[in-house]
């Protein structure tokens, strides 16, 4: 550990920026000891979080979420098919979030190239998540027994990576079922499964009057935190993921029971105090979500 | 199925000894360095090669002697259902490997250090033997590209249907499943460099059928050398016009 | 509380343990490592000179190949393997050998429940074999919380699939034997051996129940790690017999 | 419950065949109005943004109607490896649609058709002697296809690329006209171009006044072409200017 | 990649400048084509054709197929080229190749199938439905490059053209009794075939740019050091059916406008050049 030593009188020296590149751990350090972060966020507070609720029309249900400049759009599409045999009464979701399709981040400055290593591993963990957190009831996806069921379609694409992808990714997915709307449907002559207004069977009775909207318990939220020597520093950036390895996701759902508590390696060691610290932060984060998700479908409804 | 009728004739008419008709054509690729067309019936093959020439992957450079590349492929429209696969799957690339292998075992690597070559076949029509077919074409066509050799390889297919040792199958006896014997040989030396079967056979059985294999390969080493000769005649006939 | 297990076991007991190392002889250290049925292969290879793309070269860099026991790598096998990968990571002292790579192969051989723990636990074994420097061992443990509500211990893969709710694999650092007295390496006044390395959970429980998982998982990695203890001297003193 | 790989159940979107028999076109069927009720020489209102992707050197955003792009551009950065030197620049052009883009659920996957068509329709353009042997990557998503896509991608990638700072002649504008019967229609929608009878895409650098790439599709006559091209290079002219604003605001924006 | 020095670049581009090429060619001249056709006799049509050192093959298979929804009344027609890496080793699997295959495919399906409605198509979808609906024949055509010298896609048109003048569908008889929503059967005769109207199908005219001038029928030299191409096809009806420009720099609208009328007077000859080879290739087949 001879940098930082060599690079005191540096410090005195070069430009802010310069600094930063050439010595970024000393250059958080220097920010963590007063408590504030490059960004001027307190360690604890997340960046701002945005929700746009229908952002794709050509999708059953979309929503755009946006923490800091992480960018995630996620659609559903429903499309019919015959339910298994298991569970003749149930639908299913087709968790295929391909969360980072685009491309993105593989500038120099950033970590290059993590999005799309980390795509699949995201994806795995977004649907164990969802699955696991029962937000969803199967049963409501059925249409006719035995017959036909909706699948749900779940695609979600990284517009723009700067860390915390999983967060981004599980709340633009919630959002998006929060926002589906169920086409209505009826049965054809052919035992198909079509829409009532075009193929002018409106006379006949739709299968699903009363299933327009999926009925979503037990919402899952997530916050990721980066833990660094006794520092929690709250819903990190690309950049503070990078520099600073150890990241603990924990989630939560609306009536605080713990879905998931991720943390895959990193250099320092949690301890309970740390663990209870971050579970701490999450649920005050579950709450933000939550009044973030509602402001934006009550806005929905007004318009 | 019956694949021998009683009067011992094949389906397609042939005597189970006899060989379908052979056609090759040399130089049928302007742009490369040697090509050939090689025919056996309905089968229809052509190869071109490229090279010796730089290694193009530094990494796979070898430095006493020449890397040997091969590719196979087969056109869209050369079965008899429009095929619609995609390019370099499992049986492509063990074609490839076995081609590559029979080959190098015959070009004297040794005089290109540091070289590549790069032998291309594309089936243009597959009606059983494309193996032996792609072998012949690459042969005539390393031969064209004037690559040293030890001696030409050819080969040439056998199988046992109906308790009838059969030379040269087409596709329709190719599946019937029976054992299908490919053997190469360095017709010259009179060594056997490729033999390929996939089925259970009896031993004494296997020797008649592999001979008979053999036996087609030397009735193609013969061909090939007519051909050759053809070619060098015309060669030199030409060259003496333009450099008398 | 009394539970019931299909072979036995109390709650808190783990299954038999065995580990074997240097098994393989091209790979430069190797292990396995069986827990009941449940049985997986590592072999390491390296340090060779040079770091991926995308690696930082000022570090050594690891890189993890999941082989499953059929089938081919989808989505679980690659989380598996970034799980793996950042485990080890914060184990091996990465400062050593800058600029090069290390490839750990893991082979399932049988899974019956804890499979991840597993690998952990023969990765890191294999990785001593190997001789590469690391800080301390990693000792991973699977935990599940039952539907009735209880805790057990080190799964199989029938109760993984028929009784749990959820469950949470933990991975501890080894316990120290020190010189110091007692409680001197002692970090915020827990022991180092209490510090998470890696938590994975799946399934919905309380709060609390994590933390029971976190308290008996502890409890079991001190018996791990003494036998991963033992196991390494017992080898170690074989081979100088051998030699 | 998530499909497993293999194991999928086939599924299919019921608002298939949806599609009614398109209007029949008598030869002067100039009542006829238009899905979205624009005059037949008249574009949807265009709307641009830069800098929407924050990790890349320079995005764009599009929004003509329902068809909703963006295009994000890397570079210049270091070829591959495996590439020969090359003593000019080198341009890596990738479209591709989101799994929702279209009315019934598709792959996802490379418009490969696309992506070069964007390729040659940029070459033209941009200064690639200014960035020697390094790549500009330009990746389009179509967030959802509401006709006219090309032309749309093709405008949206040239600003993305101003935004990254790429050197180039001019910004390239792309408008595309459908032949419906005996009409010209520019800049059509999803609809019109499922049945339409020929097509026409122009991409030019309006200043410069050169046409950087033109695909006639359908059977023309002279003066058809002659009154099609016209049009769009029109129609690319205030296109051009629209994007010009687009980002002389960004650039005085940025100042502020 | 063509590696030429500077030498041999001005040597091209200034007998293209003078009008006098390497090959003797004048700038609007296209080498001899050779055609010939049934080359692969297990399609339904093939032919072969030779510009100089350009050797392409192209193949027509029908099956009986499902119209689409949207459009009961057509046939589906679809064309896949292939460039075998026997034409050169850039086309091997993984390397370039299959960018261009699929801009050979893409260039033939717009100026061959015209626009979506199937207006302006060489070859009239309307024809190869069976039965309105149920019943059609999928056309499906495969291009294969064997060796490479330029101008590759004037080449595949013309190959195509033949290829399609070359094929027989079998007849087709249905059933009558058919009910409205089964499939109706249907008998495939293996004597009686229908050939196809192949007065419409057009050509596709290359014009290279290289300096201020453009050339038909580019060598890959030449193609080397075009700055920029256009492909126009034209039918023999003069009318203009496609037409894409390949990359390169930017030109003014009124050389575009040029070029489409010098496309359309060099098709004229090659139409009739075709046509007579075409012709003539059939003629021999049958002797054969």
């Amino acid at each position: 550990m001879g940098l930082p030593n060599a690079s005191g009188d540096l410090s005195t020296e070069v430009e802010v920026d310069a600094f930063r590149r050439l010595f970024p751990l000393r250059f958080y350090e220097k920010h963590l000891l007063e408590s504030i972060r490059p960004d001027a966020r307190p360690l604890g507070r997340a960046r701002e979080t945005t929700i746009a609720l229908g952002a794709v029309a050509s999708a059953n249900g979309s929503a755009l979420a946006k923490i800091g400049s992480t960018t995630m759009l996620a659609a559903i599409k429903m499309e019919v098919m015959t339910p298994s045999l298991e569970t003749p009464d149930e639908g299913c979701i087709g968790l295929l979030p391909l969360a980072a399709r685009f491309p993105v981040s593989l500038s120099l400055l950033k970590t290059p190239g993590r999005p799309a290593e980390a795509a699949p591993v995201v994806a795995k963990q977004l649907s164990d998540t969802i699955l696991s957190s029962g937000m969803i009831n199967l049963k409501e996806l059925s249409l006719v027994s035995g017959k036909a069921a909706w699948m749900a379609y779940l695609d979600i694409y990284c517009l723009d990576a700067d860390g915390a992808l999983f967060d981004t990714a599980l709340l633009s997915a919630v959002a998006a079922f929060s926002h589906l709307e169920i086409p209505v449907v009826s049965l054809n002559d052919d035992g198909k499964i079509v829409l009532s207004e075009e193929q002018g069977l409106s006379d006949r009775e739709p299968v699903n009057k009363e299933k327009r909207k999926i009925n979503l318990s037990s919402v899952p939220f997530s916050l990721t935190c980066v833990l660094h020597k006794n520092y929690i520093l709250a819903d990190p950036t690309a950049e503070e993921e990078s520099i600073m390895d150890t990241i603990v996701t924990v989630v939560l759902d609306s009536s605080s029971q713990l879905v998931s508590l991720q943390k895959p390696g990193g250099t320092v060691l949690a301890y309970t105090s740390a663990i209870q610290d971050c579970i701490a932060l999450t649920r005050q984060r579950v709450k933000e979500l939550q009044k973030i998700l509602e402001e934006a479908i009550s806005g929905m409804e007004v318009d | 199925m019956e694949y021998v009728s009683p009067e011992g004739l094949r389906l397609d008419g042939r005597r189970p000894m006899e060989m379908r008709q052979l056609r090759a054509e040399i130089g049928t690729v302007a742009k490369a360095n040697g090509s050939a067309v090689f025919e056996m019936g309905n089968t229809k093959v052509i190869a071109a090669v490229y090279g010796p020439r730089e290694v193009q992957n530094r990494s796979q450079q070898i430095n006493d002697q020449a890397l040997v590349r091969c590719e196979y492929s087969m056109a869209n429209f050369s079965t008899g259902d429009r095929m619609r696969k995609p390019k370099g799957d499992r049986r492509s690339t063990e074609i490839s490997l076995v081609i590559r292998q029979t080959m190098e075992a015959c070009i004297l690597t040794h005089l290109m250090p540091r070289s590549q070559i790069d032998i291309f076949v594309q089936v243009l029509q597959a009606d059983g033997g494309t193996r032996s077919a792609c072998i012949n074409a690459a042969t005539l066509a390393l031969a064209d590209a004037g690559i040293p050799m030890r001696d030409i390889v050819t080969s040439c297919s056998a199988g046992y249907l109906n308790s009838t040792p059969l030379l040269d199958l087409n596709y329709i006896e190719d599946s019937a499943g029976g054992p299908d014997v490919t053997v190469g040989i360095l017709p010259k030396l009179d060594k056997v460099t490729l033999l390929q079967m996939d089925a259970k056979l009896p031993v004494d059985i296997f020797e008649n059928v592999m001979g008979l294999a053999i036996e087609g390969c030397k009735a193609i080493a013969n061909y090939i050398r007519e051909v050759r000769t053809v070619v060098c005649f015309l060669l030199s006939a030409k060259s003496s016009i333009s450099f008398p | 509380m009394e539970v019931d297990r299909e072979d036995g076991r109390s709650q808190n007991q783990l299954r038999p343990l065995a580990c074997s190392r240097n098994i393989l002889h091209r790979a430069h250290g190797s292990a396995s490592w069986s827990q009941g049925d449940t049985k997986v292969l590592a072999a390491v290879y390296g340090p060779k000179a040079g770091t991926k793309k995308n690696e930082n070269p000022e570090k050594a860099c690891i890189e993890v190949i999941w082989k499953p026991k059929t089938g081919q790598i989808g989505k679980p096998e690659k989380e598996y393997e970034m799980i793996l990968k950042r485990t080890l990571e914060s184990v091996c002292i990465l400062t050593v050998n800058p600029n090069t790579t290390t490839s750990i192969i893991v082979q399932v051989v049988n899974d019956d429940g804890a499979l991840l723990p597993s690998a952990i636990n023969a990765a890191c074994m294999a990785l001593v074999d190997a001789g590469i420097p690391m800080k301390h061992l990693a000792v991973a443990v699977c935990c599940c919380v039952a539907k009735s509500g209880y805790v057990i211990l080190d799964p199989t893969k029938l109760e993984e699939q028929q009784k749990m709710k959820a469950f949470a694999y933990l991975v501890f650092p080894n316990s120290v034997h020190s010189v110091l007295p007692e409680g001197s390496l002692r970090v915020e006044g827990e022991p180092i051996e209490n510090g998470i390395i890696t938590s994975v959970t799946h399934g919905i429980m309380s709060v609390d129940d994590y933390f029971y998982c976190l308290e008996r998982g502890r409890a079991a990695s001190v018996k791990l790690s003494d036998f991963l203890r033992r196991n390494l001297q017992q080898q170690s003193t074989d081979s100088s017999k051998a030699g | 419950m998530a499909a497993k790989p293999g194991s999928a159940p086939v599924t299919y979107s019921p608002n298939l065949g949806q599609k009614t028999r398109p209007p029949i076109f008598k030869d002067n069927d100039l009542d006829w109005v238009r899905p979205d009720g624009r005059g037949f020489h008249q574009c949807r209102p265009a709307f641009f943004r830069t800098g929407a992707v924050n990790s890349a050197s320079g995005s764009a955003y599009a929004e003509l109607g329902s068809t909703k792009v963006i295009v994000s551009v890397f570079g210049p950065r270091e070829s591959k490896k495996a590439m020969m030197y090359s003593d000019t620049g080198r341009l890596n052009c990738n479209v591709s649609y989101t799994t929702f883009a279209t009315p019934v659920r598709g792959q996802g996957s490379d418009h490969k058709e696309f992506s070069s068509m964007l390729h040659k329709a940029l070459e033209g353009a941009i200064m690639l002697e200014t960035f020697p042997k390094t790549t500009v990557d330009v990746f389009a998503l179509v967030l959802e296809s509401g006709g006219s896509d090309l032309p749309v991608v093709i405008s949206c990638a040239s600003l993305a690329l101003a935004d990254a700072g790429i050197m180039m002649y001019d910004l390239v504008a792309a408008v595309s006209v459908s032949c419906l019967g005996k009409n010209l229609v520019i800049d059509p929608v999803l609809e019109e171009e499922s049945y339409q009878d020929g097509s026409l895409m122009l991409t030019c650098m309006p200043s410069r006044y050169e046409v950087t790439q033109l695909t006639f599709t359908g059977e023309w006559s002279t003066p058809d072409i002659n009154e099609a091209m016209q049009l769009c290079l029109d129609a690319c002219n205030k296109l051009g200017k629209v994007m010009r604003t687009c980002l002389k605001e960004a650039a005085s924006g940025s100042q502020e | 990649m063509v590696g030429l020095s500077v030498g041999e670049k001005h040597f091209i581009q200034g007998g293209i400048a003078q009008d006098l090429r390497s090959d003797g060619r004048k700038r609007l001249t296209y080498r001899p084509i050779y055609v010939e056709t049934g080359v692969i006799p297990q399609a339904h049509g093939s032919a072969r054709v030779r510009l100089g050192a350009t050797d392409v093959i192209a193949s027509v298979k029908a099956e009986l197929g499902k119209p689409s929804a949207l459009q009961p009344d057509k046939g589906n027609i679809a064309i896949y080229v292939d460039c075998s890496p026997t034409a050169a080793p850039m086309f091997e699997v993984g390397r370039g190749g299959e960018e261009l295959s699929t801009e050979l495919s893409v260039a033939l399906q717009r100026c061959l199938l015209g626009g979506k409605s199937g207006a302006g198509a060489g070859i009239d979808p309307t024809s190869l439905v069976v039965v309105e609906g149920k019943v059609c024949w999928d056309l499906y055509i495969d291009g294969l490059v064997i060796s490479s010298d330029g101008n590759l896609l004037d080449a595949l048109a013309a190959a195509i053209k033949a290829a399609l003048s070359n094929t027989g569908i079998p007849k087709v008889d249905v059933a009558a009794d058919a009910t409205s929503d089964e499939q109706p059967e249907v008998n495939i005769s293996d004597e009686e075939f229908l050939q196809f109207d192949t007065s419409g199908i057009p050509v596709i005219v290359t014009l290279t740019k290289v300096g201020r001038h453009y050339i038909v029928d580019a060598t890959s030299e030449e193609e080397s050091q075009m700055s920029s191409a256009v492909s126009i096809s034209v039918n023999r009806k003069g009318h203009i059916c496609g037409l894409m420009k390949r990359g390169g720099v930017g030109l003014d609208p009124s050389i575009i406008l040029d070029m489409i009328s010098v496309a359309k007077h060099v098709s004229e000859q090659l139409i009739n050049k075709l046509d007579s080879e075409i012709a003539a290739a059939e003629a021999s087949e049958e002797e054969s």
